[in-house]
């Protein structure tokens, strides 16, 4: 960004400590009047050095610290970290386990989308809207907790398998919840598309077409509500998401509207995709029979050679690159964030919009600092 | 887009740029590729082989081999086959040619590879620590004999 | 009866009178304060305050206003001293300078009324609208002087939008003028005796409504404050005491505009005469119907507030120019025909 | 009145609150001031999400009288939530500089206490009591929100008993 300013123009900072801001970062904002002129993004105000650390923790410590990139989809980087090992040793985690794994990880995402959602709203004056989100999402943590027990960071995934079975009587418990949710869902989108305020706020708004979204690197619900279906559960299949039967959801207009309806049409076909699970998990071992992969594996050395995994993120694709020198610890990981290039597309994305569209376009891609600094 | 075709396709266009490449299954593949035709390269995936979308890039450090290597993972939004380019560097004064003309979003993960390794891109619009505060810049923190990294530790722990 | 008639229109029992309604006003302040975070909770499925003075938290605004009284009070070193010092004041002056020509409610004996007003004058409405865009300089003041580009911007909106709404905000005033042909407050408010003028207006008083919620800057048309854009708007600086006041005093002017509202458009204190022909009745019972008309507008606004997002800025002078702008014209309209037609 | 800042004027003196805090008033305000403790929303990691759930319908620190604000003018606690970097701590100083007192910290999570798992980072700053007169540690990875309240509550016995470390003013 240019940084001399014309005589009707301003700097204006927003950040590092902002309310639009899951977590910190300094947007700079030139403005002419209310509208954007130039913006300019920088990071790195909770850079932990998380790829420096895991090249010096063991295998299993590992997890704890995957826990920790992104702190709404704990499960989503713990399934990429072990299925990078888990490609590396060659095993292949029981079907059990690919199926508690689906499960957890697609109530990872419904929590992860109505926080989103819910932080687009108060974002627009919604707070109404944000604290009903959140009260749907504590019922789906408590589901979370029940199997893992931890909110947030769960380090539930171990290598070719799972920590912990799934409690007794736990399909009927998410069943309900999660039926539950799918009604309040349905009030609350007929809010969203009769309330004619939001509508002006977000139609037309922010728009990110296909071409330009795929030049910039997006991928996740951003890019699918600009009408590219890609996703990698369906792009590269991992665990049991052949034998799922789910849709992409994709929208066309690839403005904010559409961007939340993608959010909201995804928690119905998560909730659709658990149905199936729990109809057709099997019963039998969580961990691969006849090897010594279990709850716990202190030591574990792993062959040397190199992996680049791919899963799907709530926010879009997560990568995971790794390279193993055969000792107990990685010689290297880079973690591939999906939002990583989404924060780099807010720049350009909110160049000549007004600032109240700013708070509204930053929210509605949302955007975890935490796993974009890493 | 088989994967196959991909390395045939590569290995026609650059005979003598494209080295040891590998099938590592059928959506995984992965090669060697001179530091100087890194653009060129970019650009055929680009404009030919449908590999519209930089996945990832980033720099290892083999300070045994005095290398340092920067990775570039090319995917595509319509196929699933994922390519591995890899680019051998001087360690000690590493430098390549940016992609950023080819893919956009290359700008921060080339921004992260300097601050962190080193890594001297040319043609970069704006090239400046990304993640880093300024005066960090020249300890290259993810290189393997980085010093500060043990030793930095909370006064009361072990 | 003259002689309390008389009692009651001594100069000095008159200001007495009003030095306590102040106090009320700002007793009322802190009540509605309470109601919105009590009434948000519940709508947001939420508790809200319940440790602090028994179960309903009836003390938590105490509690407030001693923390904000007794905390530091820092001024910024690049500030404008005297604006930053003053702006408060203004604010709070300019919602206390739309008390006097308020009347709440009257005291019935007999055949006559006598309203309870610090002032009555030819031109109370007129005067009202005015004092009341005053809180925008007061702001405009808060921000300039505070040397804060969100308080600013927050300042720049404000002013825009007043520009949008204070047009059709009169128009439809004149619309009510034209009928009772009078610009007293006093008079608009006994001329709706039988009928209500919401019924006989229904575009004015929607017009008028939108209107007095973009004067009191309330959702969804607080862009002034927006706290995810702009922090925290014009307040952005100020700390403890001079921010108490300030928010007071954004409170009282959605009091004050509750008010007005009843007066011009649902019917202000009158009641049916075989209530008020009984003596006690008729010195009480008005108060408390004008009293519980302004509980119910509260409370409305104060549900729109949590059940609405925010327009955007250029929306609002889009809203102000296109839609209200229009609609008062055809209120006038309808008012002068439906007075040539029953004056004539 | 504590120590001078450059630049900031003061229009209180400190005689009158040197006299009260001697005096049964100071209670009275101490009873204010912990019931009404604004916390500074400045989410900074996985505790700060916890954090916004805290404030939320199921455990609504609303309840205690605390509520988030988002200017640091108006927030008399700031909950440092999650690692602190060599980036971000000039801004959090200033943030921390910027309130009025009589202001409190509190530490969330391992993170701010001591590293947590990233206490090895190169990138963090460790140690952050040197830096933060903290009245309230909550441990935890992340905390549960209950334990933040917890935290609260605790600080809000350490106000009344006067033997908190903000109320220098």
């Amino acid at each position: 960004m240019e940084q001399t300013i014309a005589p009707s123009e301003m700097l204006l900072h927003l950040g590092p400590q902002h309310a639009i801001q899951p977590g910190p970062y300094l947007l700079d904002l030139k403005l002419r009047g209310e509208t954007v002129v130039d913006a300019e993004l920088e990071m790195g105000y909770i850079h932990k050095g998380i790829e420096k650390i895991l090249e010096n923790k063991t295998y299993l410590q590992g997890i704890t610290i995957t826990d920790r990139i992104c702190y709404l989809a704990a499960l989503t980087n713990n399934e990429v970290f072990c299925n990078c090992v888990e490609k590396l040793v060659g095993i292949e985690p029981p079907q059990r386990s690919q199926y508690i794994r689906v499960i957890m990880e697609e109530l990872s995402r419904i929590q992860s989308h109505l926080l989103g959602i819910g932080e687009f709203s108060t974002d627009l004056g919604f707070v109404t809207m944000f604290l009903y989100m959140i009260r749907e999402r504590e019922e789906v943590l408590s589901l979370i907790d029940m199997v893992t027990g931890s909110r947030i960071t769960h380090s539930y995934l171990r290598f070719g398998g799972v920590r912990e079975d799934l409690p007794e009587g736990f399909a009927e418990k998410a069943m309900s919840v999660l039926n539950d949710i799918n009604k309040k869902l349905d009030e609350h989108e007929d809010l969203y598309n009769t309330d004619k305020i939001y509508l002006q706020r977000t139609v037309g708004v922010g728009v990110l077409t296909a071409k330009i979204a795929s030049d910039l690197g997006v991928s996740g619900p951003p890019l699918r509500a600009a009408g590219v279906a890609f996703d990698i559960r369906k792009n590269e299949p991992y665990l049991v998401y052949n034998d799922l039967d789910f849709k992409v959801c994709t929208e066309k207009e690839g403005d904010i509207f559409a961007r939340i309806k993608v959010r909201l049409d995804e928690i119905r076909e998560s909730i659709y995709i658990i149905e199936q699970a729990f109809d057709q998990i099997p019963q039998g071992p969580l961990f691969p029979v006849g090897t010594p992969y279990g709850r716990r594996t202190p030591v574990m050395r792993v062959p040397a050679g190199e992996v680049f995994c791919r899963v799907e993120d709530p926010r879009g694709e997560m990568g995971m690159y790794m390279i193993s020198d055969g000792s107990d610890k990685p010689y290297r990981v880079k973690i591939r964030g999906p939002v990583f290039p989404t924060m780099q597309a807010l720049p350009p994305l909110i160049k000549g919009t007004y600032v109240a569209d700013v708070a509204a376009i930053a929210a509605s891609m949302d955007g975890c600092t935490s796993e974009a600094d890493r | 887009m088989n994967a196959n075709n991909i390395i045939k396709s590569l290995t026609e266009k650059f005979p003598n740029e494209i080295l040891e490449p590998n099938v590592e299954s059928n959506i995984r593949i992965s090669s060697y590729v001179d530091k100087d035709a890194i653009v060129n390269v970019c650009k055929h995936l680009l404009e030919t082989l449908e590999f519209d979308h930089l996945s990832c890039e980033c720099g290892v450090d083999y300070p045994d081999r005095n290398e340092i290597e920067v990775v570039y993972h090319i995917a595509s939004y319509s196929h699933p086959v994922v390519l591995t380019l890899k680019a051998k560097l001087d360690r000690d004064e590493p430098q390549i040619e940016s992609i950023v003309s080819i893919y956009w979003n290359a700008n921060w993960y080339e921004r992260e590879t300097y601050e962190l390794y080193g890594v001297k891109y040319t043609n970069h619009p704006d090239l400046k620590p990304l993640l880093l505060p300024e005066d960090m810049l020249g300890e290259w923190p993810l290189r393997k004999d980085y010093e500060g990294f043990p030793n930095k530790t909370a006064k009361n722990l072990v | 009866m003259m002689s309390i008639v008389e009692f009651l229109f001594n100069p000095w029992v008159r200001g007495t009178l009003g030095l306590a309604l102040i106090g009320l006003i700002f007793f009322s302040a802190v009540i509605t304060v309470w109601l919105e975070r009590k009434f948000g909770a519940d709508i947001q499925s939420r508790i809200g305050p319940n440790r602090v003075g028994g179960r309903f938290g009836l003390l938590q605004l105490i509690a407030d206003a001693i923390k904000l009284f007794t905390k530091e009070d820092l001024i910024p070193a690049k500030a404008d001293k005297l604006l930053f010092v003053m702006a408060p004041i203004v604010i709070l002056g300019s919602a206390f300078m739309m008390i006097v020509a308020i009347p709440f409610g009257a005291i019935v004996i007999g055949d006559k009324s006598y309203p309870i007003a610090a002032t009555e004058f030819d031109i109370s409405v007129l005067y009202l609208e005015a004092v009341s865009a005053l809180s925008v300089l007061g702001i405009f003041m808060a921000a300039y002087g505070s040397n804060n580009k969100y308080s600013m911007l927050a300042a720049f909106r404000n002013i825009a939008r007043m520009i949008g709404y204070e047009v059709p905000l009169g128009i439809s005033i004149i619309g009510i003028a034209v009928m009772v042909q009078s610009l007293n407050i006093v008079e608009i408010a006994m001329a709706q005796s039988p009928l209500w003028f919401i019924f006989v207006q229904p575009i004015g008083f929607a017009v008028f409504f939108i209107s007095i919620l973009a004067d009191m800057g309330r959702l969804p048309f607080d862009q002034n404050e927006a706290e995810e854009e702009l922090v925290a708007g014009w307040g952005t600086e100020y700390t403890g005491m001079r921010w108490g006041l300030g928010l007071f005093a954004e409170y009282i002017h959605m009091i004050l505009g509750s008010c007005l509202m009843v007066l011009l458009y649902l019917g202000g204190w009158n009641l049916p005469k075989f209530i008020t022909g009984i003596f006690i009745l008729g010195a009480f019972a008005p108060i408390f119907w004008f009293i519980a008309k302004v509980v119910v507008v509260v409370m409305t606004i104060i549900m729109i507030r949590w059940a609405l997002p925010r327009f955007r800025i250029d929306q609002v002078v889009d809203l102000g120019w296109k839609v209200l702008f229009p609609l008062s014209i055809l209120n006038l309209i309808w008012a002068v025909a439906l007075g040539l037609f029953f004056g004539a | 009145m504590g120590e001078i800042i450059e630049n900031v004027s003061f229009t209180a003196t400190s005689a009158i609150h040197e006299f009260l805090k001697k005096t049964p008033l100071q209670d009275i305000i101490n009873w204010g001031r912990k019931n009404s403790l604004w916390f500074l929303t400045q989410p900074m990691g996985c505790c700060g999400v916890e954090m916004i759930a805290a404030g939320c319908s199921h455990y609504d620190t609303d309840r205690f009288g605390i509520i988030p604000r988002v200017s640091p003018r108006q927030a008399d606690v700031i909950v440092i939530s999650g690692y602190v970097t060599k980036k971000y701590l000039p801004a959090l100083k200033r943030l921390w500089d910027q309130m009025p007192s009589p202001k409190w910290v509190i530490c969330m999570g391992d993170c701010s206490i001591s590293g947590g798992p990233f206490y090895e980072s190169y990138s963090t700053v460790q140690n952050i009591d040197e830096i933060f007169p903290i009245d309230v540690f909550i441990p935890g990875c992340p905390p549960r929100p209950e334990a933040l309240i917890q935290g609260f509550i605790e600080l809000q016995k350490k106000i009344m008993a006067r033997e908190d470390k903000g109320s220098e003013y």
